[in-house]
């Protein structure tokens, strides 16, 4: 199958999708000419004009309001918020007005928006453009969470999150716009809420997403090669949470790790954590254990940003741990 | 006066609708039938009525805080309206949304909002869609003078103006924020200098004289029909009420309150009809109490309406 | 002992502190003349005057810039949102700068101040003005957030956090206001990150904070009657947790049960959930449990908004399922 | 000109510190030595150097995602702050702000940021505390134009009016944000329109000229330090380089490119000091050889530096 990376395969969907339906639209900082600060709108203000494809100023809680008011009214944008490290600025209208609305309104109206954004470490850009915030929207009713790792997924998801009639909160990952992976020519679509096993084991289950898929998949190879048998899990949608699939593998496994990329507390791994015990506690061999960022503003500093987040050491140690290697 | 009776009528009884709603909600409230924060609208009916009253049902509105008024004249039915404020299940939001959330998308209502300056973007988004859609809709947007202190207030506007987009943005200027008055709050009394920093045209009108709102707002109507862009209209008003129930006013005097009710815009616009004989004194007084029946009977209808059932919490959620 | 209302407590707690330190002044929506919408700066602007009790325009996210400013710049500024459903229009401010700014400048600045404001349910105001937010501030390393339950914690603790160097995020609940409670007519303070048992008991240990503490406190009465001893911890603080005090009682009762207004997905049980997991999984007899509320906006109607929040009952039989009765 | 040689010396230098500065910066990440953003000032440095050259010591500036241009103008020591965007040990925030947050409290400089307008509500703050304090300091507030679509900027300049606060916001308009002109942005291109909103006064004036940037500057901060108030001061400029590392200008002309750098800056006031016999064509290439010296240092310095110890990640978070 051909390989594309990451950032083609966002901007097929964006294309697909357009091309589709001519209620999408795409709106946000620099998605013009400049084609996005990560380049996946490239080429789209020629192909479907200014209409369709907005530059805005830098306004990011009028871009989500606007975005709203569109959705509520007969068209299906899709939104950029260019760092999601800037969320906050648009997290009234995200909580408030995005994920409420139809609740409020006794469901007599329907909210289909996708909130493109961008998230993670590894650009030593310290503090404002390297946070990973995606357990303050898990925490919102009335909105889903998207994170995919692999460019099929990234493709795959997008689409089926332009399609949805839910509020989407899409997040990228800034390392892995390059990467490339397989993605068929042919059109697919990929269930939003639905795990993934990526890859089959016996001994421990590690249950991750985003960028931190890769970390696990070297890990789990390098286990291997010591003879320890490690399953990995991409949630790949964080909200709705596909416990069900976690749960068949702990019960398999019987010893479940997190691995996120997020400020350990009150992170996605907590919530993940907790619904495993709820759920599989009795098939516990172990405490469930998190490898997780550092609870601390992301340094510039590279050694001290890589010391902040999981790496392939931590998780391998880890691993070694919880089974008591 | 330019001005049919029919329509002198209507215009009438919706602001007599609104009035006596609201009266109705605070002896609600007085007797904790209705719970909860309820902003009243009684004062400033002549901004809402004149305005939604010269445009078309499919025309959009989002609305505020303070938005039983809005609701009302936006097609608005009373019994569903006063069930809602009740939390019924019969309400227009299913009792899910509550005075703070009127809002009813068949209408063209796209909501009242709890947040402050909450509904700029939602009405900015509108007008977007609008000319997406290439239909020949507007929005009108309403607010409070303190909600053009937040920042959405001015990111919205830039985009509207940018863009030039079919939203009226309607500011009701009941010279307080809560407690805080425009002169303490915002740095410009004269509120229509925010627009200059749109290029936005503005204007400032009496908010009690119902016929000076519809002209203006047809003004403005008519310019963003014409595709030319959104407009910034400051609407003098009062709110008889406090800001909340628990609100003691030490931040206004009688004196003021009783200047504004002198000029009470449903006597106000009764008495010019009266006197260009196109209603009677009798006519009014009969108009006042069919309102009440109406009244008597949403309140009836809300009262008795159940409230919503257990399984209620979760539905609606996602589509 | 003489008792006075939360309301009360937490205004001699400003009056207190605004007298012992002239840079200490409170700024935001109707704290002058008003009172504040709960009234808790009533006679504030009397005493002290419009310079250090300065009402302000709605302008959330300048409130809280303004405030961290002049924090940085030798005053010691409380600053209030009036009710925490709205501060996600101030959620950059608070999380970019706010708690970001001492580390990213290498430590050589320091925020005092204090964010104060107001959460919960019970008033049947609607999804706008009914929130428990908490959760989001506990993933955001550089703030700590502080929730009094008791009149003589609100005043202890106010003051504490206005002496202390860090920003802190003081969250009150509108259901206190009017509760009283045994305040001492001396000064005295009440440490920040510090738990307390309030109560002690053997057969499981509820942890817990704010308006649910009392929620508690009478299932514990009603199970008393019934044979069985629960242990309740307020944290009064959620960040930094105290885990130590959580884990010596789980230790001693085998059990847990979280019991939180706010949301349950992401919300702050899952944290202390995967700590106590973390620190005392051995000492676990069954599963730790949340009783949280429902993942929904806050629906107006009173009979679901009684729903959607735990209830006495609700609380009852999680602790009778953990017990296996 | 009324300008002493001394005080020409100091400007000219300052300004080629930070042009020398930012092309070895631009040297550096091309090498992939210099890692992560970095916005440059190359271009705007008469507005940096000109606005803080009228300040006191203890004044306080707060600074953008393009910033440091106004670090080495507040006095900021060339060799920490070019071990701060190397992320360096000995960096001015000991590696943990890097480019984006170059900040030094000592010197009065509240910060760089990495939020187009998250400095504004700082500034404010820092007004407001001035005025508390009741000392006789001042705030300059340097940003983009684009962050005048923020909402935060509104919220601050209305504060600042309102409570007449010693803040100068310092407007930088290079003509974009990142990519988006102002006039594909901003419903006005007129920046100052903005400060009508405020009654704020404003002006408008030429970046690239280090004397008039002064010459207001000097205006507005006597006007704040006699307690009449803020103001806003549009300076137009242009910044030479891309936006970041991987811009590839498509937004803008070669054309207008070579239009602005027609206007240098550093050039322009060269030109003028000789012309007016206050310094000689010599003087002036000696200057620039004493900054391309102390650059070369500062750059070895950072260099050799150490990163932080592991040890660092945890520190400095709460005190
Ligand atoms: C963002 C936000 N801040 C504060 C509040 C609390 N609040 C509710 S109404 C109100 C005053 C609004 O004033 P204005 O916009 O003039 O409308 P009015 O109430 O006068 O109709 C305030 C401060 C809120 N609902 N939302
Ligand atoms: C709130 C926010 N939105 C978007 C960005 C991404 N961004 C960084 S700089 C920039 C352009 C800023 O333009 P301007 O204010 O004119 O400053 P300039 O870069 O031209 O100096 C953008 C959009 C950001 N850093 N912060
Ligand atoms: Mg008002
Ligand atoms: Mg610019």
């Amino acid at each position: 199958m051909r390989e594309i990376t990451y950032r083609q395969a966002l901007n097929e969907a964006l294309v697909e999708e357009m091309e589709r339906d001519e209620r999408v639209f795409l709106m946000g900082e620099d998605v013009g000419p400049y084609g996005g600060a990560y380049g996946v709108s490239k080429g789209l203000i020629e192909k479907f004009g200014e209409e369709r494809v907005r530059d805005t100023a830098i306004s990011e809680a009028a871009i989500i309001g606007a975005g709203l008011g569109a959705a509520m009214t007969g068209m299906r944008p899709i939104v950029e918020i260019m760092y999601i490290d800037f969320i906050g600025i648009c997290m009234g209208q995200i909580n408030n007005q995005v994920a409420k609305v139809r609740y409020m309104f006794g469901g007599k109206t329907k909210v289909p928006l996708v909130i493109r954004t961008e998230g993670g470490t590894g650009r030593t850009l310290g503090a404002h453009h390297s946070q990973s915030l995606e357990s303050w929207f898990i925490h919102i009713p009335g909105i889903k969470v998207v994170m995919p790792a692999t460019p099929y997924d990234a493709k795959g998801l997008l689409k089926t999150s332009i399609r949805d009639d839910n509020p989407i909160l899409f997040i990228e990952h800034k390392m892995l716009y390059n990467r490339k992976g397989e993605v068929p020519e042919s059109e697919y679509l990929v269930p939003v809420g639905e795990a993934e096993v990526k890859r089959e084991g016996s001994g421990v289950t590690l249950i991750t997403y985003s960028q931190m898929l890769f970390y696990c998949l070297e890990a789990a190879e390098e286990l291997e090669k010591q003879g320890i048998s490690v399953e990995i899990i991409d949630l790949r949608t964080l909200l709705p949470l596909d416990i069900q699939t976690i749960v068949e593998s702990v019960k398999k496994t019987n010893r479940a790790i997190i691995v996120e990329e997020d400020c350990k507390t009150g992170g996605t791994g907590a919530e993940i954590g907790m619904q495993i015990m709820e759920n599989a506690f009795d098939h516990l061999d172990a405490p469930i254990k998190r490898v997780a960022g550092a609870d601390v503003p992301m340094p510039k500093s590279p050694n001290l940003e890589k010391l902040a987040i999981p790496s392939k050491e931590d998780i391998i140690k880890a691993v070694k741990e919880i089974l008591g290697k | 006066m330019e001005i049919k009776k029919e329509e002198a009528v209507f215009l009438l009884k919706k602001m007599m609708q609104i009035r006596q709603f609201e009266d109705k909600i605070w002896e609600l409230l007085s007797k904790n039938i209705a719970q909860g924060g309820s902003h009243l609208y009684a004062g400033e009916e002549a901004v809402a009525v004149g305005a939604i009253s010269v445009l078309n049902p499919d025309d959009y509105i989002t609305s505020t805080h303070r938005g039983h008024g809005h609701a009302i004249a936006k097609a608005g039915k009373l019994p569903e309206l006063m069930a809602e404020i009740l939390g019924k299940a019969t309400g227009v939001c299913k009792g899910k949304g509550g005075s703070l959330h009127l809002a009813d998308l068949s209408q063209g209502n796209l909501g009242a909002n709890g947040v402050v300056g909450g509904s700029l973007g939602i009405a900015t988004g509108a007008g977007l869609s609008i000319k997406l859609r290439g239909t020949k809709q507007l929005v009108v947007c309403f607010f409070g003078d303190g909600a053009t202190n937040q920042g959405i207030f001015h990111e919205s506007l830039n985009m509207a103006a940018k863009w030039s987009l079919p939203v009226v943005y309607l500011c009701e200027n009941n010279l307080y924020g809560m407690s805080v008055s425009v002169k303490r709050a915002s740095a410009v009394e004269d509120l229509t200098k925010k627009a200059l920093a749109y290029d936005m045209p503005s204007e400032n009108i009496d908010g009690m004289d119902i016929l000076a709102v519809r002209k203006t707002v047809r003004k403005w109507v008519d310019f963003a029909r014409d595709g030319k862009g959104p407009s910034f209209i400051v609407c003098d008003s009062y709110r008889y009420y406090g800001h909340s129930r628990s609100d003691a006013k030490v931040y206004r005097t009688r004196e003021e309150e009783k200047f504004w009710k002198g000029r009470d815009p449903i006597i106000l616009f009764g008495k010019k009809l009266i006197e260009e004989n196109i209603l009677q004194e009798e006519e009014i007084k009969g108009l006042e109490s069919e309102v009440f029946d109406e009244i008597e009977q949403a309140t009836k209808f809300a009262m008795e309406s159940p409230l919503p059932k257990p399984e209620a919490l979760y539905e609606d959620l996602y589509v």
